[in-house]
This record gives C-alpha cells, structure tokens and sequence, in this order.
C-alpha cells in the first residue's frame, strides 16, 4: 500500500465516493435497460398476437 | 367559376406522433362552406388545428390559407375583467381591422357592451368568441364545434353570421354534428382514417 | 452508406450491439490500469503530498462533465436541423451520466482543494462553475421528465440546452470576475495539468481515457434503451388506436 | 403589438395583483433578512447590495408562469398564433408587460428598501442603475423559462428551476455593481458587461421563446 501521509483519509475518501458514484451510474443503466428490454419483449409479442 | 380560396392535397395529420388523417384532399371555392363530420377522435380538430398552422401537417400540401385563416377553437379567448367592446376592440386592432359595430350587431351583443366578459353567460361567452371571427376581416373561418352551449335563437344567429360571410366571398370549414341551415358540402373524416396508424420511425420491430 | 444511415434506430441498434460490449471491457481496462497505477506507482507530489493521486479523478471527471455537455448540445442541434430520433434520445441519455461525472468531479475538487483552502468549499471559481453546471444539468433532466410527448419533449429540452449553454458559458467568466473580489486565486490553480510531469501525466492520460470509454459505453447503453421504450411506448399507442 | 401590450397592462391594473404583489414580496424578503442575520448595520451594510438584488430577482421570478399561463389556457394565445402577428413579437411584448409590472416598480423602490438594510450611501444610485438595466433580463430570460413550460403540469416549480441558473451571470454582475459602487470603486466595468447580457437576451431570446410556444402549442 503506498504511504498516503497525513491526506491518507481524504485520498482514499475521494477514490471511494468517485468509484461508488461510477458504480451506481452503471448499476442503474444496466437496471434500466434490462427492464425496459423485458417491457418491450412482451409489449411486442402482445402486438404480434 | 368561383375562385377556389383554400386546397388540400393528400394531405396527412398526426396527433401526439400518431398517424390520424392520411390523403385528406379537397377544396374550398369562395362562398361556399364544407362541413367536417365524423365520430369523435376522427381527426377534426387535428385537421381544423392543422389547415391553421397551429399544427405541422406531416405530409401533403395546403394552399390559400397564409394570413387568411380565423381559427375558433373550443375555449373562446376572451378575458374576464375586460369589457365586450374592450374584447372586440384589441381582436380587431390587432389584426387591422378597425369596425366592430357590425360584429357586435351580428351577434346582438350591443346591450351587453359594456359589461365585463366574465359576467356573461356560456351562451352570451360563445356568441363573443364567435364575434371575434367577424372581426378579424379574414376570407377563411375554422370553426371547432362552434355551436357548443348555444341556445337554438343564438344557432340561428350564428348560421346568419356565417351565411353573410360566405355571401361576401368567404370560406368556411366546420366541424359540427348539428344542421346550420346552410347548405354546405360534407367531408366525413372516417373515410380519410390511417389505415394502419404508423408511429412513424419506431415502428418497426428490430429485436 | 452515409454516417447519417445511423440515424435510422435499427440500424443504431444492429451497429451498437457490436460497439457496446468491447467500449465497456475497454473502459474497465483503462480505468483499472489508469487508477492502479496512479494511486500505487506514482510518488506524492513534495508539496501536496498524497491528495496529488486526486488528479486521476477529478481532472478526467471534470474534462467529461463540461465534454458530455457540449455532446448534448451538438445531438440538439442535430435533433433540431435534421430532426433524428436516436439524437433527442442519446442526449436525453447522457445527461445522468454528465451529471453523475460533474458530481466526481465537484466532490474530488472539494477534497483536493481542502488542505490549501483550510475549508471543503471555498468558493474556487473553477468548481462553482462546476456546481453552476449541475444545475443545468437538473433542469435540463427535470424538463424532459415533465412533458409527457416524445417529440415535444425533445424540442423543449433542446431549446433549452441551447439556451443554457449560452448562459453557462456566460456564467463561467462572471464566476472569474465575481470571486477575483474576495480572495486572490488558489495557489495551487485547478488547472494543475499544465505543470505536471511526466511520471503523472501518463497515468492521467489511461484514466482520461478510461472515463471516455466508460462514458461512451454508458450513453451507448441508455440510448438503446430509449428507442426501446419509444419503440414500447408506440406500440402502446397502436394498441390503444387500433 | 402595441395594443397587446396596452391589454396586458390594463389585465395587470385590472387583476390589481400585478403592480402590488412584487412589491409586497420584494419588501417581505428586505424586512426578513435583519431577523435572520441580526439587525447590527456592520452585518447589514456589506450584505445589503445583495439582499437587495436577490429579492428584486426572487421578486421577477414570482410573477413569471403567469405570463403564458392565463393566455394558453383561455384560447387567446391559439387565436394569437393565427393572428397577423409574429410569435417573436409576442414573447417580446409579453416580457416588457411583465418588467413594466415588476420589474420597474422594483428598480423606483430599490433605494427606499435599501435604507432597511442600511445600504452605505455611495450604493444608491449605482443600486437604480444596475436594476433598471438588469431586470429586463429578468424578465426577458424568465418570458422564455414561461414559454418553455407552458402547459405542463407543476410548471410554476419547473420554471423557477429552469430559470434560476439562467439569472446567474446577471444576478453577479447586478449585485456586483452596486458592491463596488459602495466601496467607491470602478462600478462601470461590471455595469457594462451586465448591460451587455440585457442587450443579449433581449435581443435573442425572443426567438427561442417563440420557437416553444409553437412546440407548445402543438
């Protein structure tokens, strides 16, 4: 583990807020396109019916 | 030949990016009028709101009708704490249009002058929307439903008021269930309905 | 076959399926690579000490925050001009994404600036048009979830991102004049690239690289999902018309 | 277009709430800060030129869904459309019947509200002057937030939204102003650049406004 001094807290507080940020943004598109992929696959047999 | 004022040709309206009208095409000779009938949702407001410019026609051609449209909807456009004459003054001024007397004569409303709109009632607020087309000097009238909440003397009216227009040389396009007393051509929308309603660029599958 | 034959949602759809898996492996690769080297293998800066590492996130954030912008201003301007769903669509699908970089960018900003500003917000006026920035992005996205009509929608919040780009570019240089009057510039100024070596410039440029791919990736994903809810939504409408 | 703007007014005096309702806000809000930060006049002065803008700004922002709103929903504003007139003119004419009903009551009260918050004497004028040229913006950039949300549902909380950070760079350079006035300052620079932005908006926006009203209206 490199010596992050005596800024060691707001390093790593930084790195944890930005990673858990980039997590959920990609966590809730991929949620949403799931979904939406799932209300149009049945939407579209509906209509084919 | 009377002077044709206003043609459509295959003309295709939409409404909230649904397909309702498609290969809409006639014309409109000067004094002659053409009634719209149709169950509702048939597209006779979309196309009302379309021919006057309120509404992109998807596709198709629409001539006559630049500068020449008075266009009455559903709700009449008039302001409560203004007067009846305040009303038909701004109209007219702001189309150039100076004279209201003759308006406000077609419509019996001279007694009424001087009261606020919002004293009136349905049937005297539907008569001053209705004024405001006389003032507006324009050869072409869209009317929507015009005779809404109107009693049978204040039908009559109306149909003298139209009656007039169309002898001067003006057009009229109504869409309406209820007989004017004037004899007009009918276009019934139902035949003109999208065969398939197409929702435009998603519409075909692509899973 | 013109670039603008990717207009057409199928053909959007046929060519992303093949684009979006290898942006995201490429964004995972550069984003690892970029971040584990700069967090481990680079040396703390003299003056800084650790809070140097913050660079690798908050320079990358902030450069995509102001760069996604200016993307939705070019697919409103293309939506407007040439009237192309899948451009209203990818603009409405990357503002969250904008707006989750300008958040990175405000908090990474906020803690780097700390230790030199002795507080979390000072007022620097680089990051308060950032947070200037966050705003537009809010309204821009509140907008398009208050009209109801697709293409009104798309119309609407193009206007106002035309207009709002105007005003933000506007607000960036008010923001200069309006703190020069309560304290001299930062000492160590944001814009901390100009003078860096080459030992952090490289890194920065992997993690530079990582955000874009992650943001291409991203927007990529959120417009197929778009055109699948309009393609949804319109079949709901057929439903309901026939 | 002169008689729209004759008929807005007239609506304004008629309603009675127009002239009034502003000015009352924008009092309430100068009167409320001393309760909030303390009647001492070494608080009070530095804070007063911003107070001051931020309640004219807050004051403009109030009275703005109303703009389009009444017209959109009485049919007038379809029957405008049709009318020989253009759409440009209108959000024109409507944003110069908002500043003539806010705005320029607001920019004559200013100094009188100024002396509640003990605004240093040099602010005054410099005060008139940065609001008489700055609340047009206001008005004109918050006729375009009214077109833009004409018709939708909880408008009046969008728009203030959409607005707000569009009032920024005026709000800066206003506010500013009258803070360099004080202190005896350069004043004009930020005058200028603030005139600059009026000119801008008044100008441009009327075409974005109308371009909304169209979609609107569709």
């Amino acid at each position: 583990m490199p010596d992050l001094g005596t800024y060691a807290v707001e390093v790593s507080l930084a790195y944890g807020v930005s990673l858990l940020l980039l997590v959920a943004i990609v966590a809730l598109s991929v949620a949403q396109a799931r979904r939406t992929k799932r209300l149009l696959d049945e939407a579209e047999a509906r209509w084919k019916k | 030949m009377m002077e044709v004022l206003l043609r459509v040709a295959d003309l295709v309206c939409a409404r909230g990016g649904l397909t309702v009208l498609e290969g809409v095409s006639f014309e409109v000779s000067s004094g002659s009028a053409l009634v719209l009938r149709g169950p509702n949702g048939s597209g006779k407001t979309t196309l009302l709101r379309t021919l006057a410019g309120l509404q992109p026609a998807v596709a198709g051609k629409i001539f006559g009708t630049d500068d020449a449209v008075a266009y009455a909807g559903h709700a009449d456009g008039l302001k409560g704490t203004l007067s009846v004459v305040e009303n038909l003054t701004f109209w007219g001024g702001l189309f150039g249009f100076g004279d209201i007397a003759e308006a406000l004569e077609a419509f019996h409303l001279n007694d009424l002058a001087a009261r606020p709109a919002q004293s009136l009632s349905a049937g005297q607020k539907r008569r001053l929307g209705l004024a405001r087309m006389l003032v507006t000097g324009r050869p072409i009238w869209l009317l929507d439903e015009p005779t809404v909440s109107l009693d049978a003397a204040s039908v009559e009216l109306f149909g003298q008021a139209v009656r007039r227009h169309l002898e001067g040389g003006g057009v009229a396009v109504i869409a309406t269930h209820i007989d004017l007393g004037i004899d007009a051509d009918v276009l019934d929308l139902s035949t003109f309905r999208a065969s398939t309603p197409q929702g435009g660029v998603f519409d075909e599958a692509f899973e | 076959m013109s670039f603008w034959e990717y207009a057409n949602p199928r053909r959007f759809m046929a060519f992303t399926d093949r684009v979006m898996g290898p942006a995201f492996v490429l964004a995972a690769v550069a984003l690892s690579v970029g971040l584990v080297w700069g967090f481990f293998f680079t040396p703390n800066d003299f003056r800084q000490g650790s809070t140097v590492k913050i660079i690798y996130l908050h320079v990358p954030s902030a450069f995509m925050a102001i760069n996604i912008w200016v993307m939705m201003l070019v697919t409103s301007l293309v939506w407007l001009i040439r009237r192309h769903h899948v451009s209203a669509l990818a603009a409405k699908a990357a503002a969250p994404v904008g707006v989750t970089m300008t958040l990175i960018a405000l908090m990474t900003g906020a803690i780097w600036g700390q230790p030199m500003w002795g507080t979390f917000w000072a007022w620097d006026p680089r990051l308060t048009s950032f947070l200037i920035l966050f705003l537009f992005y809010l309204g821009y996205m509140a907008l398009w979830s208050a009209i109801e009509d697709p293409d009104t929608a798309a119309d609407l919040t193009s206007v106002l991102c035309l207009v709002g780009s105007v005003f933000a570019f506007l607000s960036r240089y008010a923001v200069n004049f309006w703190n020069q009057g309560l304290h001299q510039g930062a000492s160590l100024s944001m814009d901390a690239e100009e003078n860096i070596s080459d030992v952090f410039w490289f890194p920065l440029l992997v993690c530079l690289a990582g955000f874009f791919f992650l943001f291409l990736a991203l927007v990529l994903m959120r417009t197929r999902t778009e055109i699948r809810k309009r393609r949804a939504h319109a079949i709901t409408l057929r439903e309901r018309a026939a | 277009m002169k008689g729209l703007l004759i008929r807005d007014l007239r609506l304004a005096i008629r309603a009675g709430g127009g002239f009034g309702l502003a000015l009352a806000f924008f009092l309430i809000v100068v009167i409320l800060v001393p309760f909030g930060v303390g009647p001492s006049q070494g608080v009070l002065a530095p804070i007063a030129p911003g107070v001051l803008w931020l309640g004219a700004l807050l004051a403009c922002l109030l009275s703005l869904d109303r703009i389009f709103a009444t017209d959109f929903e009485d049919g007038s504003l379809e029957f405008l459309a049709t009318a020989p007139v253009p759409l440009e003119g209108v959000v024109a004419v409507k944003a110069l019947a908002h500043w003539v009903t806010t705005g320029l009551p607001l920019t004559l009260a200013a100094p009188l509200f100024g002396v509640f918050l003990n605004l240093p004497a040099g602010g005054f004028g410099w005060l008139v002057a940065s609001l008489a040229l700055g609340t047009p913006a206001l008005s004109m950039i918050g006729a375009f937030g009214a077109a833009l949300t004409v018709g939708l549902k909880r408008g009046g909380l969008l728009l203030s939204l959409l607005v707000l950070p569009l009032y920024i760079p005026t709000l800066i350079f206003g506010a500013d102003t009258v803070r360099r006035g004080v202190d005896g300052l350069d004043a004009g620079t930020p005058l200028i650049l603030m005139t600059g932005i009026t000119f801008g908006t008044v100008a441009l926006l009327p075409f974005a406004g109308a371009a909304a009203l169209r979609v609107n209206l569709r």
